[in-house]
């Protein structure tokens, strides 16, 4: 196995050097993809398949679907959206050296460190059967740190807000001169994936409980239904917002947060679920938080203020 | 009840600007300003509490350390609380003035402001490492979309350029935890300092990276380019919110990091480079600041160079070096959010803040000017100002320390500030023939003209009312009392 | 720890290293977004291998700060490219205004 | 004693304080609201004042303490020196304010400069009433910051420069005075303001530092009370309205300088340390230099206005030169010349405030035959010019006395020729202009308007027989000469 | 017996990728290369697939596997069609340099 994974590891290296060095930018972003891939594969065989999951579902995928459309924009922009002059030949060679010091000094750090393995971790580990589910992760993100976890949302709620003011969409939508030779495919694509999208999305936020996968994982997902949906025609973005899809939006972080402020007085600390209540509360939330996630990927995607189903 | 308040500061802003996001422009602007009162109410009450009682902690999930996360209100915390929740409920009242009617945008702009608000207390309360990296980008991500609301095409690169620092800074950042979290086994600020202590190479490394993480995401030079265009193009109220709260909440950080968990792993050679990163500041920031040609960009760059005095500490590790540079981040957080708010009336008045074409604007803005000049004395660090009683703590420092270069460094620092201060005020009062203002605006809302001059008040007032805030922040943490 | 040479250390290392030097020498702000990520990919694989160093079962606490750090930094990224299509959709009326 | 008339510096402070709030609350709108809240400001303390030197004749003590940090207090306290320099104060202020008001009938930004005014005062009275070096250093940055707006008041380019040239020369000395008390403090704590020093204990060990931080205190008090090489600024912020000139920079802003020399010099070092390290000599040369620099200086001005200036320059260091010799007789002489140049320099500025509005002169040969048109403000000057030069029995005069009895008391036979020869030098650059006013023709071609407007008149008036009467009188026991005695017997434990 | 056969079925359809991918590297054009990609991908996987589910323990896995295999044939053929429609309607033949 040390095999493989030093050519994994070799692998990674490169494909990260190429992407930052090579001159064509699509290729940079294909590069960048296939670097996500890569180190999917690579928390695989660290024990990490949760994050596995994540990096190619959001990182890889959806990032990837979104790095690409945005180059068409950059592609048809022209030429001439590069930001100034390249560096001078100095600020080369000192990026150079600081950079083989900065990873020299990682490498060093990373062969060397004594880690500490009497951790939190490993209290978490031991405290799983406190903590209402199975999946050592999950309880981490949902009970021990779930404050983390809460707060993280509203980073994605912010990201939103800040593309939507910046009203610059990307609707995927075919081209009016598309339409008349759009292929006889695509609609099959939709119409059979997209139902077991959402079913594979819907298990994994279940899963989450006891298994790989949860409510990113299943966001994740859901979104990624969301943005074949677009793709395909089915679903466009709309400069109006309905008041359900905000509602939507804002679920997960509103229900978290009128949890554990209802359970504080109770509790006496806040987000402390009752005993008993803990599984059933826990999937409530891991259920909204997962839909909540999904909308808000799907519209940074579309980077518009609301959805609109089938656009005539 | 009281340890619940932590909870409450955090999440009544934080609610109210995710449900502000639900309402939309309907719920302009009677819902965020219920929001920003209660916000403010409550925080002060967290404040009174953390004065009477000494400090409070929650764990959250009642779950105990390392396991949870706690929440920690100590001095230095309710200080910055303080600051945080009095500049902000007076910038929530000057933003009812300039964002106050209803329309999509203002909407974004109170959910974004209520949620950057939230996102601050729970910085300031955070007793986490890796929770504080959460904290960082809820304040980095909700800080650069309000730059935005000043319209996206005057904004947009100096949002990106903004964005760019913000993510590597806090890229640094984690990384930095991580390994913290490898040598300690704990993310808690409390049980982490004897660990990363003898972590060997791997404890400095951890350490380097969260600090300089910290000062990427804090626009110390030579990490500050992101700034000027920054600040100077947001609206008023967010520039005075960017430069008056969340650089100084990255400043907050580095000290909490400095004195309590790194305490026994720094250097004397990385506080005394601190030390001239400092003063670097403060000669780069002034002189630039002197050689704008716009109004904003002016205070923009003054903030650049104020940051570089509360690096100062870090050389002289004593306690007055410590009050000093929390007493002018608080100095320095009132007295730049007035120059903000007045610099917004001028340009809304004006319709844009070219400063050669400012000339007379005393007799039709002289509330505004008048703050400006006002905060501008606590900038420049004369009495009676708060400015000056940071000075005067850190001046002694140097002496205790017998560090006399960094008074040298505090004298001259303040020559360059008085340098553009009164640069922007000779124009002020300038009556004399040449360009003058065309296009007159509206004349700003009393509003927006008295919060301004408040502000411009309250660094004055804070020349006198050391007592109770250096009571209320205690000494050095891990000195003798 | 062995001394022996760990392969994902090592590319945690150079994920940094070549990050870091994306980030300060690319000038077009797509590429230095995905510097920015790279780098950012470097920090998750220490996470990573911090929590694989646990004897027994991976350490649940540096995966989960892991999925909140990807999460953030996509949508961060996400906001990102919002914030270039803009620019140049920006940068393309300017020009059309030129042209009248 | 209630603690309410305890706090009476507090509220002499805050009545000039809530004054300058009140005026620019009442902006350029409301005129006679702002001009009654002014005046009665003014008026109210005066009495305030009044009461207050009733009360430490009566030897009540008046000490407010404000703590802003450990061992470190704003200290508000009236003992007689401080009373000396606000009654001072006190008195001219109303009296300027009168001749303001006539001053800038019809100027625009009345409102901002009479808030400001009021503001420097409130600054000069802190400075008098400062109980320690902290405290005193807080006004008198304040007083520096008041008085800017007020030297561009015209906000031309012109006065822009020399508002400039006013904030390089006040800020700068007032960072050295900073450092100066930084290093005081941390060498020997915050000491207050007592009669006879704290530091004398120090003077074995820490010579070269005390003598250093003595350099540094001097230097920053001394660019406001313009010593040279550090009066540069002081005939270039003539620029600034009449009034301006003849409170601030003839009297408060240098009188605070001079005033600040005479704490450093006897409550913060005391005589006898000063002399032990052997810098009273050293300032009183100084002092000596600037004394007769300056007048030499005034000889050569062609502008009224510039030659008062350095009339100013030379007379305020006499302040310097008595307190510097050490010996109580000469203290005497330069504590009673605080008050008497003040009151004969204001007179001074006020004539040519009124000669530049009544006819627009500025130049001293357009004096020329102004006796005829002017009567009662030539005569005025002329007191106040005899006063200057020190004629018997006028107050220059008293001054004069007492500093040469010091001089031959404190050994320092040098000393008097210094004033004679500065006598020589006033008369030499004040004769040459009387004579022009009373005995040359006429040299302004404008309409006869007559006297200068009463507003201008009055106050003129008024100085000008108080410069005579002080003089005059000085034998009595409320003069300010009577006062100073007492200053200098409690001073000296005599 | 089951691994040798699983060995058998997972080394052959390594051999089918190998080839798609020196397929991709070397045709001259996109079609050519969706080609070989799709041809070749897609039956690696299904022997990949076959390889694995003799391998498993039980037969809802195996069906899962098939099922796996066929959604991902599924998608590749129709991306593969997309692509190749796309490049036809454009006459795009920018990306086919190199």
């Amino acid at each position: 196995m040390m095999v493989f994974d030093s050519l994994l590891a070799l692998i990674i290296a490169a494909l990260a050097w190429r992407c930052v060095t090579v001159r064509d930018l699509f290729q940079a972003i294909v590069t960048f993809i296939v670097l996500g891939l890569m180190l999917a594969l690579s928390w695989t065989r660290l024990d990490a398949p949760d994050l596995a999951l994540a990096e190619a579902g959001i990182g890889a995928g959806l990032l990837g679907v979104l790095l690409l459309s945005t180059w068409r924009v950059v592609r048809d922009a022209g030429p001439d959206q590069g930001e100034g002059p390249p560096p001078s030949p100095w600020v080369r060679t000192a990026a150079a050296v600081g950079s083989i010091a900065l990873g020299t000094a990682f490498a060093v750090v990373l062969h060397t460190v004594e880690v500490d393995s009497d951790r939190a971790g490993g209290l978490a580990l031991e405290s799983l059967g406190e903590a209402g589910v199975e999946q050592p992760v999950t309880a981490v993100l949902l009970n021990f740190r779930s404050y983390d976890t809460l707060l993280e949302l509203g980073v994605l709620l912010m990201a939103l807000i800040g593309a939507v003011l910046l009203r610059s969409p990307l609707i995927h939508r075919p081209a009016a001169e598309d339409t008349g030779t759009e292929s006889p495919l695509l609609p099959v694509l939709v119409t059979v994936f997209t139902p077991l999208v959402l079913l594979m999305g819907t298990f994994l936020v279940w899963a989450g409980a006891h298994s790989p996968g949860g409510a990113f994982q299943g966001g994740a997902v859901l979104a990624g239904a969301g943005v074949m949906l677009v793709l395909g025609g089915r679903l466009g973005g709309d400069a109006q917002v309905s008041l359900l899809l905000r509602a939507l939006l804002i679920l997960g972080v509103s229900v978290f947060t009128v949890i554990g402020l209802l359970l504080m007085p109770l509790e006496g600390a806040f987000m402390a679920y009752p005993e008993g209540l803990v599984y059933p509360l826990m999937v409530t939330i891991e259920f909204s938080l997962a839909l909540s996630i999904g909308l808000t990927l799907l519209l940074l995607f579309t980077g518009t203020n609301g959805l609109r189903g089938a656009p005539a | 009840m009281t340890e619940f308040l932590p909870v409450l500061a955090v999440f009544i802003p934080l609610l109210g600007g995710v449900l502000q996001f639900l309402m939309g422009p309907r719920a302009v602007p009677v819902w965020p300003m219920v929001v920003s009162g209660a916000t403010t109410v409550c925080a002060l009450a967290l404040v009174g509490s953390v004065t009477n009682q000494g400090d409070i902690q929650h764990m959250l999930g009642g779950w105990e350390a390392p396991l949870g996360i706690p929440l920690r209100v100590d001095g230095l915390a309710a200080v910055m609380l303080l600051l945080n929740n009095v500049v902000g409920g007076l910038v929530s009242l000057y933003a009812l003035g300039a964002h106050g009617r209803s329309g999509a945008v203002n909407s974004h702009f109170w959910a974004l402001w209520l949620l950057l608000w939230g996102s601050l207390n729970a910085l300031f309360v955070s007793g986490d490492l890796f929770n504080l990296y959460v904290a960082l980008e809820l304040v980095s991500l909700s800080a650069i979309p309000l730059v935005l609301v000043a319209g996206p095409r005057k904004t947009v690169a100096a949002a990106l350029n903004y964005l760019h620092f913000a993510l590597f800074g806090s890229l640094v950042y984690l990384a930095g935890v991580g390994l913290t979290y490898a040598v300690a086994g704990s993310l808690d600020l409390t049980l982490i300092a004897g660990p990363l202590a003898e972590g060997g190479p791997a404890g400095h490394m951890a350490a380097a990276c969260l600090i300089v993480g910290v000062l990427i995401k804090a626009a110390i030079v030579p990490f500050h380019i992101w700034l000027p265009a920054a600040h100077g193009n947001a609206p008023a109220a967010v520039s005075a919110v960017l430069s008056a709260l969340v650089v100084k909440s990255c400043m907050y950080l580095l000290l909490r990091l400095w004195t309590e968990p790194l305490a026994g792993i720094t250097v004397d050679a990385a506080a005394q480079l601190l030390g001239i990163i400092g003063a670097a500041a403060i000669g780069y920031g002034s002189v630039q600041a002197f050689r704008q040609e716009r109004l904003k960009l002016v205070v923009a760059y003054s903030t650049v160079a104020q940051l570089g005095y509360m690096l100062l500490f870090f050389p002289m590790a004593v306690a007055t070096a410590w009050e000093g540079a929390v007493y002018h981040g608080v100095a320095h957080g009132v007295a730049k959010a007035a120059l903000f708010l007045a610099a917004g009336n001028v340009l809304l008045y004006v319709g844009h803040d070219r400063l050669r074409e400012l000339r007379g604007l005393d007799r039709p803005l002289a509330l505004s000017v008048f703050a400006f000049a006002l905060a501008g004395v606590s900038i420049m660090g004369l009495p009676p100002s708060g400015g000056f009683i940071a000075k005067w703590l850190l001046l002694s420092a140097a002496l205790e320390t017998g560090q006399w270069w960094w008074a040298l460094v505090l004298i001259v620092g303040g020559f360059l500030a008085a340098a553009y201060i009164f640069r922007v005020l000779r124009y002020a009062f300038l009556n004399a023939p040449g360009p003058t203002i065309e296009i007159e605006g509206p004349v700003p809302p009393r509003l927006m003209s008295w919060t301004a001059l408040l502000l411009g008040v309250l660094s004055i007032v804070l020349g006198f009312t050391t007592a109770p805030i250096l009571g209320l922040l205690g000494g050095l943490p891990g000195a003798a009392p | 720890m062995s001394i022996m040479p760990e392969p994902f250390a090592l590319a945690a290392a150079a994920l940094i290293a070549v990050g870091f030097y994306g980030f300060i020498t690319q000038q077009h702000p797509l590429r230095r977004l995905l510097a920015i990520n790279i780098f950012g990919n470097g920090v998750f694989m220490t996470l990573i291998l911090v929590a694989y160093w646990l004897p027994g079962d991976a350490d649940p606490v540096p995966h989960a700060m892991v999925l909140t750090g990807i999460v953030i930094a996509v949508s961060a990224t996400a906001f990102g490219l919002a914030l270039i299509r803009r620019r140049i959709l920006d940068a393309n009326r300017k020009q059309d205004h030129g042209d009248d | 004693m209630s603690t309410l008339y305890q706090a009476m510096p507090l509220w002499v402070l805050l009545i000039s304080l809530v004054t300058a709030v009140a005026v620019f609350i009442a902006g350029e709108k409301w005129q006679r609201l702002r001009t009654a809240f002014n005046l009665s400001g003014a008026v109210l303390k005066l009495v305030l004042v009044a009461i207050m030197l009733w009360g430490v004749d009566l030897g009540h003590t008046f000490v407010v303490h404000l703590p802003l940090l450990p061992g470190l207090n704003l200290v508000l306290q009236a003992d007689a020196l401080a009373l000396l320099f606000m009654s001072l104060s006190a008195v001219l202020w109303l009296v300027t304010t009168v001749y303001a008001i006539a001053y800038l009938e019809r100027a625009p930004d009345r409102a901002r400069f009479f808030g400001f005014f009021s503001l420097c005062v409130t600054a000069t009275m802190g400075i008098a009433m400062a109980g320690n070096l902290f405290t005193f250093f807080v006004f008198y940055e304040l007083l520096t910051l008041a008085t800017w707006p007020l030297v561009i008041h015209r906000g031309t380019d012109k006065v822009m420069v020399a508002g400039r040239t006013y904030l390089h020369y006040t800020l700068g000395g007032g960072a050295v005075f900073l450092l100066g008390i930084v290093l005081l403090y941390h060498l020997a704590g915050p000491t207050d303001f007592v009669a006879g020093g704290e530091l004398l204990h120090l003077g074995e060990d820490h010579a070269g530092a005390l003598t250093a931080i003595f350099v540094l205190l001097i230097i920053g008090v001394g660019v406001k009370a313009a010593i040279v090489p550090l009066h540069g600024w002081l005939p270039t912020a003539m620029v600034a309205p009449a009034p301006v000139s003849a409170l601030l920079h003839a009297v408060a802003v240098v009188k605070a300088g001079a005033f600040g020399i005479v704490r450093v010099v006897h409550d913060v070092y005391g005589v006898e340390l000063v002399q032990q390290l052997h810098l009273g000599t050293a300032l009183a040369v100084v002092a000596s230099i600037t004394i007769i620099y300056g007048s030499l200086r005034a000889i050569w001005q062609t502008d009224l206005k510039r030659r008062l200036a350095f009339s100013t320059v030379s007379q305020v260091s006499y302040v310097a030169l008595g307190v510097a010799m050490g010996s109580p007789l000469a203290t005497i002489g330069g504590l009673v010349h605080l008050v008497h140049q003040g009151l004969m320099k204001i007179t001074l500025f006020f004539c040519a405030g009124a000669y530049a509005e009544t006819y627009g002169i500025h130049a001293i040969r357009e004096l020329d035959g102004i006796g005829r048109r002017m009567p009662w403000t030539t005569a005025m000057f002329t007191l106040g010019a005899f006063g200057m030069i020190g004629v018997p029995p006028l107050a220059g005069f008293i001054s004069k006395w007492y500093l040469g009895l010091g001089a031959v008391d404190a050994h320092q036979y040098w000393v008097i020729p210094v004033l004679l020869g500065s006598t020589v030098l006033n008369a030499i650059y004040f004769l040459p202009l009387l004579h022009r006013a009373w005995f040359r023709p006429l040299a302004i071609t404008d309409k006869d308007r007559g006297e200068a407007h009463p507003g201008l008149l009055w106050p003129t008036v008024f100085t000008g027989l108080s410069a005579m009467g002080v003089g005059l009188l000085a034998a009595f026991a409320w003069s300010p000469l009577g006062w100073v005695e007492l200053i200098v017997v409690r001073e000296y434990g005599l | 017996m089951t691994h040798w056969m699983a060995a058998l079925l997972i080394t052959a359809g390594l051999v089918f990728f190998l080839a798609g991918t020196v397929g991709l590297l070397r045709f001259p054009d996109a079609f050519t290369r969706l080609h070989a990609l799709t041809k070749a991908d897609n039956t690696g996987l299904g022997l990949l697939a076959a390889g694995v589910a003799v391998l498993a323990l039980t037969w809802q896995l195996v069906l899962l596997i098939a099922l796996t295999w066929l959604l991902a044939a599924m998608a590749s053929s129709i991306a593969c069609h997309l692509v190749a429609r796309h490049g036809l309607h454009h006459d795009n033949h920018e990306e086919t340099r190199e």
